[in-house]
């Protein structure tokens, strides 16, 4: 149960950061018209960021953790 | 059993006041340029309510793109 | 009490946000003079900036779910 | 009893070290704008202690117009 | 035991989490400029990964900058 | 115990604000260069600042609370 509330907490913060900046990305004020495709786009572009991102980041442990530098 | 419909009810009252703080806060930093007067101009009044609603269009339609990817 | 701590937990979020918006738009750095006028009348912008923004949540909420959207 | 006592003590200096930690985090970036060497000029150190004393004082004003308008 | 050998193992996992979903919003808002279409061009992909390292470097130095001070 | 918590929390809130602040000072994107000099300045130029916040803000307490304005 714990293992749910983390996943929870986890696909919340997601859900948040995306808003956030495809949000920012995609609209501007006066928020006059839509921008749809953009947010699609952003989507995935966000989704391929966090992988960039997760990837450089585990690998990036991994050498500091073996380097004895952490 | 009432004590927990009590506080789910005031769990869920609770993340709707967070989320007018949030968006309050997004919305005025975006809609309202400068402090010339107290008060909220016809534009301005306009550019909040679309603000909303675009935020939560931007919202639903994320959490909907991340489900179909799954 | 459960409800007075959810009432305090919103007042305070409100002048965080508040303090932290109105100090952006009514003083800038080096802060040499101040700007009482600007404050009270920012104070006065946000509250209404946040009854509009509460109206168009609840409006597009209840929409929402009447539609099924959410 | 005394527990309760140590508790509060604890509670209120930790809120005072966290309002100092948002305080430096926003007079910082509103105050010292480039990095070229480790030492505080006196026009960021004046700045600093301004921005601190402005801050209180806009918040201490919002909090009294918030309970003046009730 | 193994409970708690567990709540801290899902803890460390839950932390990583959490500085991935971090270091992703920073090193988005900083890498990508604009939601052109949905792929990371090489350029994009390239700070992203550069952004993740700097990031860690600095951290790491400045936590070894605290310790040396004191 | 919870005076370490609390402790804990301290350091890593500093942490987390100087690593922020030093890393937007000091590092750009494409991040294709290292500033090791600026982030060693920047960490004794934001301990500086976090000694005149403190200065700043403990005198405009103390002074706050002796005149009855808090």
């Amino acid at each position: 149960q714990i293992a749910q509330e983390l996943a929870v907490a986890n696909a919340t913060e997601l859900v948040s950061k995306l808003t956030e900046n495809c949000f920012e990305k995609c609209l501007t004020a006066p928020y006059s018209t839509n921008n749809e495709a953009c947010v699609d786009q952003c989507l995935t572009k966000y989704m391929k960021s966090w992988n960039a991102v997760s990837k450089a980041y585990v690998a990036r442990i991994q050498e500091a953790s073996t380097s004895g530098e952490i | 059993k009432e004590i927990a419909a009590f506080l789910e009810s005031e769990n869920s009252k609770q993340k709707v006041q967070m989320s007018i703080h949030q968006l309050t806060n997004t919305c005025f930093k975006n809609c309202v340029s400068s402090i010339t007067d107290s008060n909220l101009n016809a534009q301005e009044e306009e550019c909040l309510s679309s603000c909303v609603n675009k935020f939560l269009d931007t919202n639903i339609r994320l959490v909907k793109g991340l489900q179909n990817s799954q």
